[in-house]
């Protein structure tokens, strides 16, 4: 086992979490990520295989699906596979194992930094970040969408749930836009 | 005084009391009124001065269509200029200001401006100040600025916060008075997801302003139960204080929320006002209508209002302008204000109608085809002359006179979209035409329907047709329902100084002279006058001004133009189009994974894109960056460097046609690249000019991971889609960025490979032979970590790149430290990471500059004939291969201690120094610590043949000419040993 | 603007990225004997139509697919939204 | 009709009795020597120097709506010559010339007001970027000027100098570069055009070109024939439909350009600003109103209107470079069709067709183009060859790989 301690994307040893009024903006670095895209021909094949390793069919487009091993749609034949770190730190080979050579699987879980978006009150907060129709959204719905000229993506875990993913490198940026929004929506 | 002239009723709260302060003298007020109101009811007629003229000002209107009663708003720096009374809600302790003249608003020295206006006509500034020329720059045109504008910024920034937000529904009905809200209750109650926005803060509109009854209560308590029921309703949202500013394309509506206006202060992190873009179904615009005036002779003396703008302050806001009011109107609107008025126990002097069979009234006077002639009062009105039908006259003394020449439905946001209004000869007026936005439908007065009782029909009636909901009508609540034909009038005949514009101050003279002098289209008109330019951009002006050119002209009034409306319906904030978009956060920041580290190291940093980088980092005791930047250099090419390149662009090419696929994308060859192995790639655009370049690394036979520039990986990225699913849509290849994933580090300098050795897992052989020059591979380090391991250089020394999860990045680089320490490891930043790359002769951004091809960049040869790629076809143009193309050269100081200029021009040893015998230019420049003197990189006229010329580096921008010769742009190890090393 | 994108429905214009003409779809055949004439037709010069212009749009805080969009340059008013990578097969273009 | 301070005077005496139309509504003849398509600036400038300097007088321009209305009349009126590259640089600069003895030419005051352009620096890139900038305008006789920071301080205290996301590192300033009253050049160059005995023919839309035998001998009007020994095009962004009549395809794509102005103010911008990290570029006029303005929308259109996207964008960057104009009005946004070129720069040349000439693809660079631009088409038509500044602006530029571009953006418009 190797001996480099991680830090989180907002830079701490723990991540962060704030609360104003009903919604709670928590960091989540707990996660592991990897990019599915299916190869050309083999997209059946790619999803059936993608269905065996999140143990439900392939999430279709604007969906996810799975647990722990979950996946959500972001392309044509395209899905990001989402499981726990802790227990997946290898999820890119995980994947790459159980797709084969139906699917080119990415490492991407640095890529990202997740935020959990929840409370009674949090489609007041995103309506003030993105362009989505959050209230709409129902559970199992994953949309991309700019926020603050940062391309994420917005998953719906349950009503009055959200997960956003954003660029790693600003996860800083983002966060400053979620609570600015918090203070303001709330 | 303290509100002498209030009136009875009202939907103001006595009970409270509000203090505010105009032009420092202090008055109350109360909740529900406006700054206008309370002026009105403190008895303060004179508001402001006109732009051109410096004419007293007083209110014209009630509403957001005001073109006077504008001041200066709070204090410091939340000054707030040019804004309307009218539209100002009340709160304690508010403070306002008159603008545009000096040294008070009663005595304005400028004033005599208004003696001059027979010279200042329409566009005499276009027939003058031209003699002597030099006189314009230096005198003419600073006296005129100086007297230019009307209310003043405060030069300090706006501490208020702004958002923006995003909200969908299915039907957006813009304005709530009787056609709006039937509209809201209609949809809400069948369950529509309904958003109702008016840019009042009281909902009703024109309901909140009349006498009459809406079944057995009033028009305000009709409204405010429609208003009760609508907020029960969860599938309606009611957005009070909020204006639809603009209709655009494919049914998105702006709209500004007023969130903080009305309060004295706003919270921490509170908003002043979000913009809300707004997705619609459908929508349904009930903007209502808008009194238009008459014009006549010294028209605009403060106390000459609408005559419905006189009726909203009396029963909305319970007050008058004067105790002693006269009406001067074409249609029968107008005797309503004298009804209501004088129901309130104001004194009406006359109601002076122009149609010799108006209505009479036993109450008060009634003027039959008679017409204001004239009227007097210094600062506001006290008399007003009237030509009787008769021919004789009449001087009436009043203080207040309400004009009403008819209706104009307010059809602004059906133009927004380049809509033409139609005339409609019943109203004399215009209305929404066909071409609307589409999705767009109105109704109420917006539409013609003026009359309560067709407001209400119109608004239910639309909202179920933009529905598409069946079944009959809801049931209307018993309304007035007056006949609305108009019969125009716009002006009375003889007048010359009357005001249509009377911010700008134009005038039916001004309309008379344009005519005269060719400027007849209506936009000439508006040009030529200034006509509807001021603040409120023509709301009231325009019509009466396009009446008259029509007559002028001889035409009609449809024949002669349509007055259409640009948004925003009415101004908005720069601040709130920019919502949280400033300062730190204009742009998003993006940080490397080493970020914290480096900021503990005492870093300084360099914006780079939207990233942040370490640009050097000083020691203590390093007084100049040179320092700093001369040692980061030394040092690594001494032992070993460490500079964080994350920020390169990273991208996954994967799938079996992979290599295929590069090998389109990059001029040079891949498809022969072997596992494990690294080339270097230059990407053209398909113009044949070089778009990037960097490496590819071909991690299996089916998977290569390509970097970018990091100014351009965005763009190749999607350069990359294009060409896999527009060009080549059947080549199995896949792409993802991967940027952010990996922290990788350059780890460069004679003693990388010892450094590395330290980390890297025993299992892995990066010797020389185990890993050689252009080497990659998957590997683990510091005990099982995955990592890629890359060998090569841009420094030119023998190099490593070393990427791993960028969580682990930080760790990694204390790690590198650490370990490095007996080595006498340094970190370099970008300036060092520039030194070395100028000494190595690679090219970067300022070379990379979108106007280079390979050919002159030196690397003509890569670009294979031998396979189609992107820009090989076009790069052969012959203009782009002339024998004096700009070829890529080093620069060299012929005295050592001479400075080289980036941007400096080559020009020949002798001979003149102009455009016409320019050689090329400098794009890049340093100091080497390695030739312990300034080089460049340049880009020179035939310069591969030139080698060993002295020529001249002029920069008179910086004043500099420099004797400099011509070398090998590969300063530093030109046979490139060291990196083989 | 207000873009219908085939696999997910109507999503706002500023999350796309514009190119230009579709018929930038029709690269030349490099080989072919008019190459650099067909190149340079194909690079710069355009019809730039004011009515139906079919164009290249690319959802990059989206899904990362080219649409080609159907739109009118007189009144924005978009007829058709089309997978770019089908409309490439469909008009014979391969690897 | 000579103007002057003193015919003002006496008009104002005598009840303004004496102002005659600025220009006649002539119908149009039957047969020109040479007929300019576009009332625009360009299309007006070139009959005024057609007909001033090269004696042409039997000269019509025909306007399919009023004369001023297209891009003349709604952009951000500012001028400078502040260009990179050969190409460009000495045709700009013969502009810039123009226009500072615009008055006097013209007997029509448009205001040329010469308060200084910035073009701002953030990075030592962009330093070096303008540095070669401002060594090409002054090798080409222009004026340039590179400031540091502090001097950049100087000039504008209020720019955003603390908590900048892109601290402001210098600007390359061109004190003779300003504004101009954009309407005022449309009436200026039509009034002294006509009073040269040129005919300015509004509300005649060009509908055909009669083309035999690969000539140009006239064009089909909504008045009917216009029979014309030489036509020049110069209809920017309609460029496209009308040489499309021609059956001409151009390296050209019309895109719309937003432009905006606030309230009146007092008197806060000496000159003119660009800011270098966003897209934002700001003056005042003398009415007091801030002109601003940044990218264009970036889509093909020929509908004079854009989106809020671009709005928003134009204002964050206002926010960003001088944050104290957020409590500033917006009070009237407004586009123009833009005729964006393949490489950013225009084309002033003959065409394939014998007689007819093209002028366009001036991006959004056209207005402080208007009197260079005019004088050499005006030089094209009379002579037949280039005007000496304009020798690049050939249409075959892309086919020989001999593109002017400033940008280095390649041939994607919009990016110009």
């Amino acid at each position: 086992m190797h001996d480099l301690v991680a830090i989180t994307a907002l830079g701490g040893s723990e991540p962060r979490v704030d609360t104003t009024g009903t919604v709670t903006c928590s960091e989540v670095p707990g996660v592991a990520l990897a990019s599915v895209a299916a190869r050309l021909g083999r997209e059946k094949k790619a999803a059936k295989a993608l269905a065996k390793l999140i143990g439900t069919p392939a999430p279709a487009i604007g969906r996810f699906e799975g647990a722990p091993v979950a996946a959500f749609w972001t392309g044509p034949d395209q899905w990001m596979v989402e499981a726990p770190f802790d227990s997946h730190e290898d999820l890119a080979e995980q994947a790459k194992a159980a797709l084969g050579d139906t699917a080119s699987v990415s490492e991407q879980t640095d890529a990202w930094v997740r935020f959990d978006l929840s409370g009674a009150d949090v489609l007041a907060v995103l309506e003030l970040l993105c362009p989505l129709d959050a209230r709409k959204m129902e559970e199992g719905d994953a949309a991309g969408t700019p926020i603050h000229h940062l391309g994420c993506f917005v998953l719906c875990r349950a009503p009055e749930a959200f997960s956003i993913y954003g660029p790693r490198s600003s996860a800083g940026s983002l966060n400053h836009a979620i609570l600015a929004a918090m203070t303001s929506a709330l | 005084m303290t509100q002498g002239n209030r009136l009875s009723g009202g939907q103001i709260d006595r009970n409270t009391t509000l203090n505010f302060k105009f032009d420092n003298r202090s008055y109350t007020a109360h909740p529900g009124d406006t700054l206008a109101s309370a002026l009105l009811a403190n008895n303060v007629r004179l508001i402001g001065r006109s732009f051109k003229y410096h004419r007293p000002r007083g209110l014209l209107t009630a509403g957001s269509e005001e073109p006077n009663g504008i001041v200066e708003l709070r204090t410091g720096n939340r000054q707030e200029p040019n804004t309307r009374a009218t539209t100002i809600e009340m709160f304690d302790g508010l403070e306002a200001r008159s603008q545009n003249r000096w040294p008070s608003l009663k005595f304005d020295a400028l004033a005599i401006n208004d003696r001059f206006s027979n010279f200042l006509t329409a566009g005499f500034y276009y027939k003058t100040f031209m003699w002597p020329a030099a006189f314009w720059e230096k005198l003419y045109e600073p006296m005129i600025r100086r007297a230019a504008g009307l209310g003043s910024l405060s030069m300090q920034e706006d501490p208020d916060e702004y958002d923006k937000g995003f909200r969908h529904c299915d039907l957006l009905i813009i304005g709530a008075g009787p056609a709006g809200l039937m509209a809201a209750l209609t949809a809400g109650r069948a369950g529509a997801d309904v958003i109702l926005a008016d840019e009042d803060f009281a909902l009703g509109g024109r309901l909140n302003s009349e006498s009459f009854a809406l079944n057995d209560g009033t028009a305000a308590d009709w409204a405010a139960q429609a208003v009760a029921e609508l907020s029960a309703l969860p599938n309606v949202r009611l957005m009070p204080r909020t204006t639809v500013i603009g209709a655009f394309d494919h049914g998105i509506y702006g709209a500004v929320e007023r969130t903080g206006d009305h309060l004295a202060s706003l919270p921490a992190g509170k908003p002043r006002q979000i913009l809300w873009r707004i997705y619609t179904k459908r929508s349904l615009l009930c903007a209502g209508a808008t009194e238009r005036p008459i014009a006549f002779e010294n028209n605009d003396r403060p106390g000459i209002m609408l005559a419905s703008a006189l009726r909203t302050y009396a029963n909305r806001f319970a007050t008058t302008a004067a105790q002693r009011v006269a009406v001067f109107t074409n249609n029968d609107d107008g005797h309503r204000t004298a009804a209501d008025l004088h129901a309130k126990g104001v004194k009406i002097a006359a109601v002076i109608d122009v149609r010799p069979d108006a209505p009479i009234n036993h109450d008060y006077e009634v003027l039959r085809g008679a017409q204001v002639s004239d009227t007097k009062g210094r600062l506001g009105l006290s008399f007003v002359e009237i030509a009787l039908a008769d021919g004789s006259t009449r001087v009436l003394e009043c203080g207040a006179l309400g004009v009403s020449g008819g209706w104009n439905p307010n059809v602004h946001l059906t133009c927004h979209q380049r809509g033409r209004p139609v005339w409609n000869d019943d109203l004399a007026a215009f209305v929404p035409g066909t071409d609307l936005p589409p999705g767009l439908s109105v109704a109420g007065a917006a539409n013609g329907a003026f009359s309560t009782h067709g407001a209400l029909r119109s608004g239910a009636e639309s909202a179920m047709k933009a529905l598409d909901l069946k079944g009959s009508l809801p049931d209307l609540p018993a309304a007035e329902d007056a006949p609305a034909s108009q019969t125009p009038f716009w002006y009375v005949q003889g007048c010359s100084r009357a005001w249509l514009d009377q911010q700008n101050d134009v005038t039916v003279k001004d309309v008379k002279l344009s005519h005269q002098e060719g400027f007849r289209s209506v936009e000439h008109l508006k040009r030529y006058t200034t006509l509807g330019m001021a603040t409120d951009q023509g709301k009231t002006s325009n019509m009466g001004g396009l009446a008259i050119m029509a007559e002028l002209a001889g035409k009609s009034i449809p024949e002669t133009g349509t007055t259409i409306f640009r948004p925003p319906y009415t101004p908005v904030p720069i601040a709130t189009f920019a919502g949280r978009m400033k300062g730190k956060e204009f742009h998003p920041t993006r940080l490397t994974p080493s970020h914290y580290w480096a900021k503990e190291r005492g870093a300084v940093f360099v914006e780079v894109g939207n990233w942040l980088r370490a640009q050097w980092f000083p020691l203590p005791g390093e007084t100049h960056w040179r320092e700093s930047v001369d040692r980061e250099v030394r040092q690594t090419r001494a032992s070993v460097g460490v500079c964080d390149c994350t920020t390169l662009g990273k991208i996954d090419v994967q799938g079996s046609d992979a290599a295929a696929f590069l090998n389109r994308i990059y001029c040079n060859g891949f498809a022969k690249l072997a596992v494990g192995k690294t080339r270097y790639g230059l990407m053209l655009r398909e113009d044949g000019m070089v778009m990037d370049d960097g490496t590819a690394a071909r991690l299996a036979e089916d998977h290569f991971v390509v970097t970018t520039t990091t100014a351009n990986a965005v763009g190749v990225y999607r350069h990359m889609e294009f060409v896999r699913q527009c060009l080549f849509p059947d080549m199995d290849v896949q792409l993802i960025s991967t940027t952010e994933a990996w922290a990788q580090y350059a780890v460069a300098g004679p003693n990388s490979r010892k450094l590395l050795q330290k980390i890297v897992d025993p299992e892995f052989d990066i010797s020389n032979e185990g890993f050689p020059f252009m080497a990659c591979g998957n590997i683990t380090v510091c005990g099982g970590l995955r990592a890629r391991l890359f060998r090569i250089s841009f420094s030119g020394e023998l190099a490593f790149e070393i990427a791993v999860p960028s969580r682990y990045g930080d760790a990694l680089m204390r790690r590198l430290m650490a370990e490095g320490e007996e080595f006498n490891v340094v970190p370099y930043g970008t300036e060092a990471l520039g030194v070395m790359r100028i000494e190595k002769g690679h090219a970067a951004g300022n070379e990379l500059n979108g106007t280079t091809t390979a050919l002159n960049l030196g690397m003509g040869r890569m670009v294979s004939k031998k396979k189609d790629s992107i820009g090989s076809t076009l790069s052969e143009r012959e203009g782009l291969n002339e024998p004096d193309a700009l070829m890529m050269v080093g620069i060299k100081p012929v005295s050592q201690t001479d400075k080289i200029t980036a941007g400096g021009h080559l020009m020949n040893a002798t001979g003149p120094v102009d455009a016409a015998h320019d050689q090329g230019y400098a794009t890049s420049a340093a100091f080497s610590p390695a030739l312990d003197c300034h080089i460049g990189l340049g880009l020179l006229k035939n310069g591969g043949a030139r080698m060993g010329e002295k020529m001249r580096l002029v920069s008179p921008v910086t004043d500099l000419t420099v004797e400099v010769e011509i070398v090998s742009a590969h300063f530093v190890d030109p046979e490139g040993e060291r990196l083989r090393a | 603007m207000i873009i219908d994108h085939p696999l997910l429905g109507p999503r706002d214009s500023s999350e796309f990225v514009y190119l230009g003409d579709a018929s930038l779809i029709d690269r030349p055949d490099w080989q072919a004997e008019n190459a650099a004439e067909a190149f340079y037709d194909y690079a710069y010069l355009r019809d730039n139509p004011a009515g139906e212009h079919r164009e290249l749009w690319f959802h990059e805080s989206g899904d990362r697919s080219w649409l080609v969009v159907t739109r009118n340059t007189m009144t924005h008013e978009i007829s058709k939204v089309e997978l770019a990578r089908d409309v490439a097969r469909a008009q014979g273009r391969s690897k | 009709m000579r103007y002057s301070g003193f015919k003002v005077i006496k008009e104002a005496l005598t009840g303004h009795k004496g102002w005659k139309p600025a220009w006649r509504d002539p119908e149009p003849k039957a047969q020109y020597d040479v007929v300019v398509i576009g009332g625009g600036g360009h299309g007006l400038a070139t009959a005024h120097y057609l007909a001033k300097v090269y004696g042409q007088r039997n000269v019509a321009v025909i306007e399919k709506g009023w004369i001023g209305g297209g891009n003349v009349g709604r952009n951000t009126t500012i001028i400078r010559s502040n260009y990179l590259l050969d190409g460009n640089e000495p045709f700009y600069e013969f502009s810039l010339k123009l226009w500072e003895g615009l008055e006097q030419d013209l007997n029509y005051n448009a205001m040329v007001s010469q308060r200084g352009i910035i073009n701002l620096i953030h990075s030592d890139a962009q330093r070096d970027a303008f540095t070669r900038r401002g060594n090409a305008m002054i090798l080409n006789g222009a004026d340039a000027e590179l400031l540091d920071a502090e001097q950049v301080r100087k000039e504008y205290p209020y720019l955003n100098f603390n908590d900048a996301r892109f601290p402001i590192k210098g600007g390359l300033m061109q004190r003779r570069g300003g504004t101009v009253r954009h309407d005022a050049v449309a009436w200026g160059y039509a009034r002294s055009a006509d009073s040269h005995g040129v005919d300015i023919i509004q509300n005649c839309e060009v509908t055909g070109f009669r083309i035999e035998d690969g000539k140009c001998l006239g064009v089909e009007t909504s008045k009917g024939f216009i029979g014309a020994g030489k036509v020049g095009c110069a209809v920017a962004g309609n460029s496209g439909r009308v040489m499309g009549m021609a059956d001409i395809r151009l390296p050209i794509e019309s895109h719309v350009l937003q432009a905006f102005v606030s309230e009146g103010l007092k008197p806060v911008l000496p000159g003119v600003i660009t800011f270098g990290a966003g897209h934002f570029y700001v003056s005042q006029s003398d009415k007091g109103g801030l002109v601003f303005g940044g990218d264009i929308d970036g889509y093909n259109t020929y509908a004079q209107r854009g989106n809020l996207p671009v709005v928003e964008d134009v204002c964050e960057g206002g926010m960003a470079l001088m944050p104290m104009i957020g409590r500033a009005r917006l009070l009237r946004m407004w586009g123009g069709i833009m005729d964006m070129s393949m490489d950013g720069s225009p084309i002033i040349d003959r065409t394939p067709v014998e007689g007819l000439y093209f002028n366009g693809g001036w991006c959004y660079g056209g207005f402080k183009a208007t009197p260079a631009s005019g004088y050499c088409f005006a030089h094209l038509l009379a002579r037949n060859e280039p005007h000496p500044t304009a020798t690049a602006y050939r249409l075959d530029r892309f086919r020989t790989g001999r593109m002017i571009d400033e940008k280095g953006a390649g041939n994607q418009p919009n990016l110009h």
